[in-house]
């Protein structure tokens, strides 16, 4: 069952327990969706849709139609993660030079730190200065906290119980993904093993951190990546 | 292995004009990484450019070139003193072992790794390392927010309006005013009894007096001052104190008697007549 | 140059390359308009908009479009002044409040503070303070008042002219009270059984006067009870 099935269920459940009006008409739900949608510059939960709407309201279905209404329209709505946001179509984007924010300019190690959080998730510090051979400088994995494109994830249950990182929703809505499984090559990534915890030949396996790591990390991937 | 393919295919040129062997096409690159010496991120990342300069794919490199490349830069960075960081010597270290081991055949009574197996994982993170800056650019590439797609201009912002009542009860109210007109004489919550004269008040004041009165005397005579007006309090007065001298009768410190119905009840103190248990008290029938 | 001036002339330049191509399709104007106005802070003007579209564009014409497809759907197509901007609809603007309502009971000194103005009013602070035998912070006060339960009476004609507190019709509503001569004073607390007497941990129980009442009572308090 899909998160949207779910979802959708939840809802359709609701208004037996807690209705006692009849939830509006879909179309008016949409018209709803749409208002909150538009008012908000950030990505609005399907929970924060559901609690804002009347009671009974199927907001998933609301969301469903709504994105088909505006196909190929000016603006476009997205989902990202388990939030849905307006966002402009990225082909009018040339329309916008006065909306463009100047973003800093990312230093090479902070886009590289980035992408190996990205691809990596949850990934911790000694990994990602593993995988790019020098040590991370403080600054790099700030500036990505202050972006909000990292955050901290769950520590890893291995000695020292290092943090990991993973990326946000702020990532995911920054460079247009639905979720982190849409990451450009990623399946070609994982099936050339270059996402593996490789460690190194001669360290013992079953001894070092990193191998413990290795198996956790699998796990915690699996959740991330698979469906 | 690819290494061993190197070797035959480029053996070294005998030009004769370095002691260490190295051909002038890598001395030139070594001077040429010297230059930029500080636009590498690291050794990892000198190496990967050391790597890409064999013009193959990444998984077929010749780790063994590789590392001849990089030695001879760090030669070359010596000669030209040139300070390294400790990390760049590291890795010159560690190449150069690993050079010997793959240069060396195998000593079966070695332990650790093959020198195979210390390239292979080298090329990995090599790959690795090129794989993820390759993603990076993709992922910098793809539309972002704020430069091809916008977000709402004017965001309204969802105010929260936080209602906050205060109850408070009418009761709240009286009890909190009793409260504060009451905080400096509490007492435990009990009736009125303005008018109740109680029997252990009676028994204590009877036992004070009753030591002095040989003679019969009128019960009412026993009654404290002021509770012999007041119809309540004479009242209340009266069976506190008949109850107080059956209890002193049965204790056997008095006699009681009483003419007939209605007539005044009269006691007098027994004296210092052995006191008994309780169950040894006459019947107080007479006093009914 | 400002940035405007320079985008004005690109554009006024942009013809001559593109003039080649006919000007986009109604339809497509109509997407370019709607993702300016979804994008931009403010309401944009007609001049402005066909400034930013490509030129031949009929912004008219793609706006009266817009405003009809928007027409009875969360969000509307608004003209302010002479210029453009989308905006929620009148009848949802209630989505855009998150309303919380949070019921909290009266803190001790609040209540303490009430029931003083409120049986001895006008009362002075300074009274208040005596009789509840602690000082009585702003907060209270301000609280009371905000609440509108409490409101300042006439000065006091006593040196200092002191402000009096009173309490106010709101206090009357929400206490069901007709007029605040309708408390029960002291003696039909106690005899109605709600005066709470549990003794405090250091008060000894004791036989005391009970008409101290009248001792403390001032005038103001026989204003309100004896009538």
């Amino acid at each position: 069952m899909s998160d949207e099935q779910l979802e959708a269920t939840e809802l359709r459940q609701r208004p037996q327990k807690e209705s006692l009006f009849e939830a509006p008409p879909i179309a008016e739900q949409e018209r709803m969706v749409e208002a909150i949608l538009f008012a908000s510059a950030e990505p609005v939960t399907v929970k924060d849709l559901a609690a804002r709407l009347p009671h009974g309201s199927t907001v998933t279905q609301a969301l469903v139609s709504l994105q088909r209404r505006y196909e190929g329209r000016g603006v476009e709505l997205k989902k990202i993660g388990d939030a849905w946001a307006i966002r402009t179509a990225p082909d009018l984007g040339f329309l916008m030079q006065k909306e463009t924010v100047e973003t800093r300019k990312l230093s090479r190690a902070a886009i590289e730190t980035l992408a190996i959080v990205a691809y990596h998730q949850p990934v911790t510090r000694a990994e990602i200065e593993e995988i790019r051979g020098v040590s991370v400088s403080r600054g790099t994995v700030d500036q990505l906290l202050e972006l909000e494109w990292i955050r901290f994830g769950r520590r890893r249950m291995t000695p020292g119980r290092p943090v990991t990182f993973v990326v946000t929703q702020e990532f995911l809505d920054h460079f247009g993904l639905e979720n982190a499984r849409d990451l450009p090559g990623l399946k070609e990534l994982r099936a050339a093993g270059l996402l593996d915890n490789r460690p190194r030949p001669g360290t013992m396996p079953g001894v070092t951190a990193e191998d413990e790591e290795d198996v956790v990390d699998s796990d915690d991937q699996d959740d991330l990546f698979e469906d | 292995m690819a290494d061993q393919e190197f070797d035959l295919d480029h053996p070294p040129r005998d030009d004769g004009a370095t002691d260490s062997g190295q051909s002038v096409a890598e001395r030139l690159a070594a001077e040429a990484l010297i230059v930029d010496v500080d636009g590498f991120e690291g050794p990892l990342d000198l190496l990967l450019t050391l790597g890409r300069t064999q013009k193959v794919d990444l998984r077929k490199i010749s780790i063994l070139q590789m590392a001849e490349q990089y030695l001879a830069f760090v030669e070359r960075a010596k000669a030209l003193r040139i300070e390294l960081a400790a990390d760049y010597l590291v890795m010159a270290a560690w190449l150069a072992f690993l050079k010997s081991r793959l240069l060396l055949p195998p000593d079966p009574t070695e332990e650790g790794p093959s020198g195979e197996e210390l390239a292979a994982h080298l090329a990995f993170q090599l790959e690795r390392l090129a794989a993820m800056r390759d993603h990076a650019a993709k992922l910098m590439a793809r539309d972002q927010k704020g430069r091809d797609f916008f977000v709402r201009g004017v965001p309204e912002a969802m105010t929260r309006v936080r209602r906050v009542t205060y109850t408070a009860s009418l009761m709240d109210l009286m009890q909190a005013y009793a409260r504060i007109r009451t905080k400096d004489e509490f007492r435990p919550f009990v009736m009125d009894r303005d008018s109740v004269f109680t029997m252990e008040q009676a028994l204590e004041r009877m036992r004070g007096m009753i030591g002095f009165s040989g003679s019969w005397t009128d019960l009412v005579s026993y009654f404290p001052i002021g509770w012999d007006g007041d119809v309540m309090r004479k009242r209340s007065a009266t069976a506190a104190t008949f109850a107080a001298t059956l209890q002193l009768a049965k204790e056997g410190r008095v006699e009681l008697r009483q003419g007939g119905t209605f007539e005044p009840i009269q006691l007098r103190s027994r004296g210092p007549r052995t006191v008994a248990n309780g169950d040894t008290t006459d019947p107080q029938g007479d006093a009914e």
